[in-house]
């Protein structure tokens, strides 16, 4: 096989980009290595990690037993021993499993300690709903590592993002967790050359408008896109932010739009109560109150298991129209305020 | 109840035909599934019909039972109908979900049927509690609790066998060791490979029977359920088997040989005991083509059951969220 | 040893109104049982279930070995085949152990199973900081399990609550969640013997007031009430809502308070960001924004692991001058605001 | 090096200074307590003394520790400061963790001292971790992770027991048994009581030993670590031993006699060994006398250290949240 295969052709997939991405990690820093579920062997539930063990081998691709408790403070552990562990959890759903060892171990140790030790540890999982896998298999709680103090939270949804946000991850002395969209993986795009890296610390605004800005992340840009294509058609011009980061907030990025749209609408695929828009809903209103002519919206996913019947899932999950609509009752209220 | 299995023919021929409808029914699957009709993940039991077939035997309409993601074969096994199971996996109001859950999440309440699990090892504890209900309630009830060799990774099996154990719950644990979790080979994911040898760090008494064979697992599983049923505590039943198709539908497979699969599929469920009733004149050719007519038509009439099913209307999106009252 | 000891004086303390709750249900309801950590031979860690054993036998006051999980989960599990489980997790800080029993199974089966099953189970955890035990174990994170659909989450601030909320839990068809505070188990209070149940659907106001709405749920009420009393030394009439029920929440009773006083300052304990306190600011955002005259505003936990040296720990949780002062910088924003 | 101890005189009499250290220590941190100088849980090692100071005898410099949050023995006898220590108890800027752990999280970067961790199970997998980077980066180093007979119960145990054995890492498990999990005896949680035996369960050579007795415990971690160093894999050591006092300063003590606490009292590990060496001639009571001396010298500077500490400025409060640099 091609390790690089695609590197260099013009358009390479999320997918893709996050397999050359850990592919450079590994290269590049000999502390480095790979832990989880079926990443060696079977080459990754995501086929993320195809390949790498023929490349690197059993010890550095390794494969783990169903024990999320145990390779995930596995990992914390050979982070405080020197190491540069990248744990995948296959995704976000089984990380429960691991979330004690994340928030009482990996978020805490270094603040406990009195800062004697650090966590360097990278934590990848898959997120997200709509692939017809129902209630256990499509939860979105980024939102809640985005609550524990000590990590940062990342949520790639470019493929240049994928690329170039584990780099940055790794360099941080701090756990950092990488959560992937399931349904952005088959997505591609040309990687520009001139571009070799990227931050993790900024939101970044992902297409001009001045009537109304969409605030969303993973998933949620795309569809925000969508959104925006419907919007233009009527005449109204959506500002479009990616999150990026989920943790810390870049709050800043955000007001300076609002303050310039005065109207925002934050897309969350989570369940509304408690999610993630909630946060950056109420930070706006804290923040930017003046600065807003109209109350801000979110459009987020309705508060049920995700059923697997197709036209339910759907109807679970915020979708373009919905993103649209909200939009447009925000600049059009006597049209369309509920 | 003795131990000892009715060999009469009737019965035989039940065991077969219980797996051949398995078999063809998931073989109907796999046509859906190629025809979009059935979506998400497809965790077929091709090769380990023998597990469930032969376990359900033992059970009463009284027990219970606590199934995978994996878990068509149990549901069927255990007499979930197959009109409500297909349209439950094309996600139909028909189902017997609703079409909520689909594949891994077959629930039935007539049968006690207490779900497809789609968490590994997340329904260990469910079982241990099912059990722990029916004796405070004084229900002379056996729960059958199936799982995977990859659950037993996994805390919660420890958490769970040790709480049976202890509190001497009426739990039939029964491991389905195809040798894989996904591509992992038991051998990569566990320092002691011998399964039922587990149940003795919790004094649970454990054993390990050829799960390929449909008559070991009844008369085992049998076994077991009286040791429970008179009040012995918990049972552990290791069944040896092997999954001969992917994981879920695909997979490169490249965790295991060919060989390896075609050498297992020489040792089939289906394909032995068939042979052996033949060799022993228990069986003749007609029989067969009957029950695998039989099997087809009921499959066939459950497909046009679940393709005449009707969608949940998007109105009832959130029924059931909470429930208004405790169904009985 | 008197069982229900303080029944009949006039006062009673907030962990005995619990253990007389308790006591209650398992005489009521045969079907009734408690499960848990330390409950039963050692009385329980906060003593709430103290000589219920000797009462109740080890049948129905049963000691569970250190298995959150496999415990959590035999609670629903015994819900699904006719019991009423009160399951008891020594702390929320231990839930986390078991939240993937909780998530994917308690508050997902009834759904999921196209309600053929519900999960009738009741489960009692204590949360949140200011016990000088450090960070590990002194979480509030019940604004996490208010984000998830199928549960109820109720939060007893008062005796009153303390004693009557979990009737109503075990009549619910549905997971409750009760967290007490580890603060209030000694704070006590008169019953009124015309009250023989409560809610668990309304918020309640529980002090009238026209210049600033405070809510807050748990400890936080408390150190609303002192706030509360610092600003009318100064003349600043606060009104105080409790919100008891984390979920679903009581938005009406909130916006209708809002609508009167026109500011609100939202307390909790838990870290900011993320916070329940940033779901209910961004509800009355969403819904009340033309109510306000000014930005919502919060007083939360600081975003650290809580420290033990007890001067950082007061540091690290919201006090009852942070949130006066928060309020009268939203009264008197001349002078207040930051 | 081999596993023999050396008898002499000297290093006997380091074992029983060691254990003094640690008892006096203690019995000033009650008095402190009372006092409202160390606030929060407070769990003593009161009568567990002879595990930590036998095990620790047996490890390096190099090698790594993960303790409980009953691990003020364990950080005595690895060999963090008593002043530093006390300092962190009292919550003051020149503990070793600047007063922000306190009793429960005790961390020291200096003997690798991986912390006093207070979610019972939760240090098994960050030792598993820790070794696992140790024989990654080269090191033969060897993690000692201390646990207490309730942790057996968690989940956790035995993902980290499987995984440490599978990959046959550098560990040693020790299991402080002291038959109780706060108010849970090990009776009435673990359907298996043979700790010990449950290493069977990994392939991991497990082994039971007097934890009241050091030299015991000594010998045993000695020969369990020249295993480990000389690649063997993971070995499980089970310390039977018994906790003098409540739980954390106070209970009801409901769950046990009275009868049975002064029956173990009398099996103490320093009373035992004392008089041992006293029957032996290997000791006179002036030594005792000295030591004991000694350790309350060092534990009053330690005290006067830590009343003459200061408190770390709130506006410190954020720091290391993040790190800024991964200190080395
Ligand atoms: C807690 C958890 N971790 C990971 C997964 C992903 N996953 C689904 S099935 C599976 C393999 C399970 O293997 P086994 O228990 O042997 O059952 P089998 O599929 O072989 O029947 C894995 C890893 C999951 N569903 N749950
Ligand atoms: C996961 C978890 N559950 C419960 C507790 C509360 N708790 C603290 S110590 C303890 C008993 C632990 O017993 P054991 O492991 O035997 O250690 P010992 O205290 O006897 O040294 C319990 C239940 C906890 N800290 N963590
Ligand atoms: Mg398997
Ligand atoms: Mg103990």
């Amino acid at each position: 096989m091609m390790p690089t295969a695609g590197a260099n052709s013009t358009t390479i997939s999320y997918r893709e980009a996050c397999r050359q991405a850990i592919r450079d990690a590994l290269l590049s820093d000999p502390r480095s290595f790979v832990m989880g579920e079926d990443i060696g062997r079977y080459g990754g539930c995501y086929a993320v990690t195809k390949g790498l063990i023929d490349e690197f081998g059993e010890e550095r691709i390794r494969d783990t037993p169903l024990s999320e408790s145990a390779f995930v403070g596995a990992g914390i552990g050979a982070a405080l021993s020197g190491m540069r562990p990248i744990v995948e959890i296959m995704t976000v759903n089984f990380s429960l499993l691991a979330l004690d060892q994340i928030v009482n171990n990996a978020a805490t140790i270094p603040h406990m300690s009195g800062g004697q030790f650090a966590v360097p540890l990278v934590i990848r999982m898959a997120t997200g709903g709509g692939r017809r896998v129902a209630a256990q298999h499509s939860h979105s709680l980024e939102g809640w590592y985005a609550h524990i103090p000590g990590l940062r939270v990342l949520a790639p949804a470019v493929v240049e993002d994928a690329r170039y946000m584990l780099a940055a991850a790794l360099a941080d002395p701090n756990p950092v967790l990488i959560f992937e969209h399931v349904m952005l993986y088959n997505i591609e795009a040309a990687l520009d050359p001139n571009v070799t890296s990227v931050d993790i610390e900024r939101a970044k605004l992902r297409r001009e408008g001045i009537d109304v800005t969409l605030v969303a992340y993973g998933n949620g840009l795309q569809k925000a896109f969508a959104a925006a294509d419907l919007l233009a058609a009527d005449g109204i011009a959506a500002e479009i932010i990616d999150l990026r980061v989920l943790r810390p907030l870049d709050t800043a990025t955000i007001l300076a739009s609002v303050a310039k749209t005065r109207r925002v609408v934050i897309v969350d695929e989570a369940w509304r109560s408690g999610s993630l828009a909630a946060e950056i809903g109420m930070r706006i209103a804290e923040e930017g109150f003046f600065d807003l002519d109209a109350p801000p919206r979110r459009v987020c996913g309705r508060e049920v298991p995700i059923p697997y019947a197709p036209h339910l899932e759907d109807a679970a999950l915020p979708q373009p129209a919905d993103i649209a609509a909200a939009a447009r009752a925000l600049v059009q209220p006597a049209k369309g305020r509920a | 109840m003795s131990a000892e299995i009715g060999l009469d023919h009737a019965h035989l021929h039940h065991l077969l035909r219980q797996m051949i409808r398995i078999r063809h029914f998931e073989a109907k699957c796999v046509e859906l599934y190629q025809a979009q009709k059935i979506l998400g993940f497809l965790h077929l039991y091709d090769g380990e019909e023998a597990v469930s077939v032969g376990v359900m035997e033992a059970l009463g309409p009284e027990d219970a039972v606590v199934a995978t993601y994996r878990e068509h074969g149990q549901a069927i096994a255990r007499g979930v109908g197959m009109d409500r199971l297909m349209a439950e996996m094309l996600g139909k109001a028909e189902g017997c979900c609703l079409g909520r859950g689909g594949s891994m999440h077959v629930f039935d309440r007539a049968t006690r049927f207490y779900g497809g699990n789609a968490i590994v090892g997340g329904g260990l504890p469910l079982a241990v509690g099912v059990a722990l209900g029916d004796k405070m309630q004084g229900r002379n009830a056996v729960t059958a609790c199936f799982f995977g060799d990859g659950a037993v990774d996994e805390g919660e099996f420890h958490e769970s066998m040790n709480l049976a154990a202890l509190w001497r719950l009426p739990v039939l644990f029964v491991c389905e060791n195809n040798l894989y979790a996904m591509g992992m080979a038991l051998a990569r994911a566990e320092a002691e490979t011998d399964i039922a040898r587990k149940a003795a760090g919790y004094r649970m008494p454990g054993v390990a029977v050829d799960g390929m064979d449909v008559i070991a697992v009844e008369s085992a599983a049998r076994h077991a359920v009286e040791e429970i049923r008179s009040g012995g505590g918990p049972q552990f039943l290791e069944c040896r088997t092997y999954r001969f198709r992917a994981h879920s539908m695909y997979d490169a497979q490249s965790y295991r040989t060919k060989g390896e699969v075609d050498a297992w599929r020489k040792k089939g469920p289906i394909v032995r005991f068939q042979g052996w009733l033949r060799e022993n004149g228990l069986i003749n050719d007609n029989d067969i083509c009957r029950f695998e007519a039989e099997a087809d038509a009921e499959i066939k009439a459950a497909v046009l059951f679940a393709e005449a099913g009707t969608l949940e209307p998007v109105e009832e999106l959130e029924r059931f969220v909470t429930m208004e009252r405790v169904p009985t």
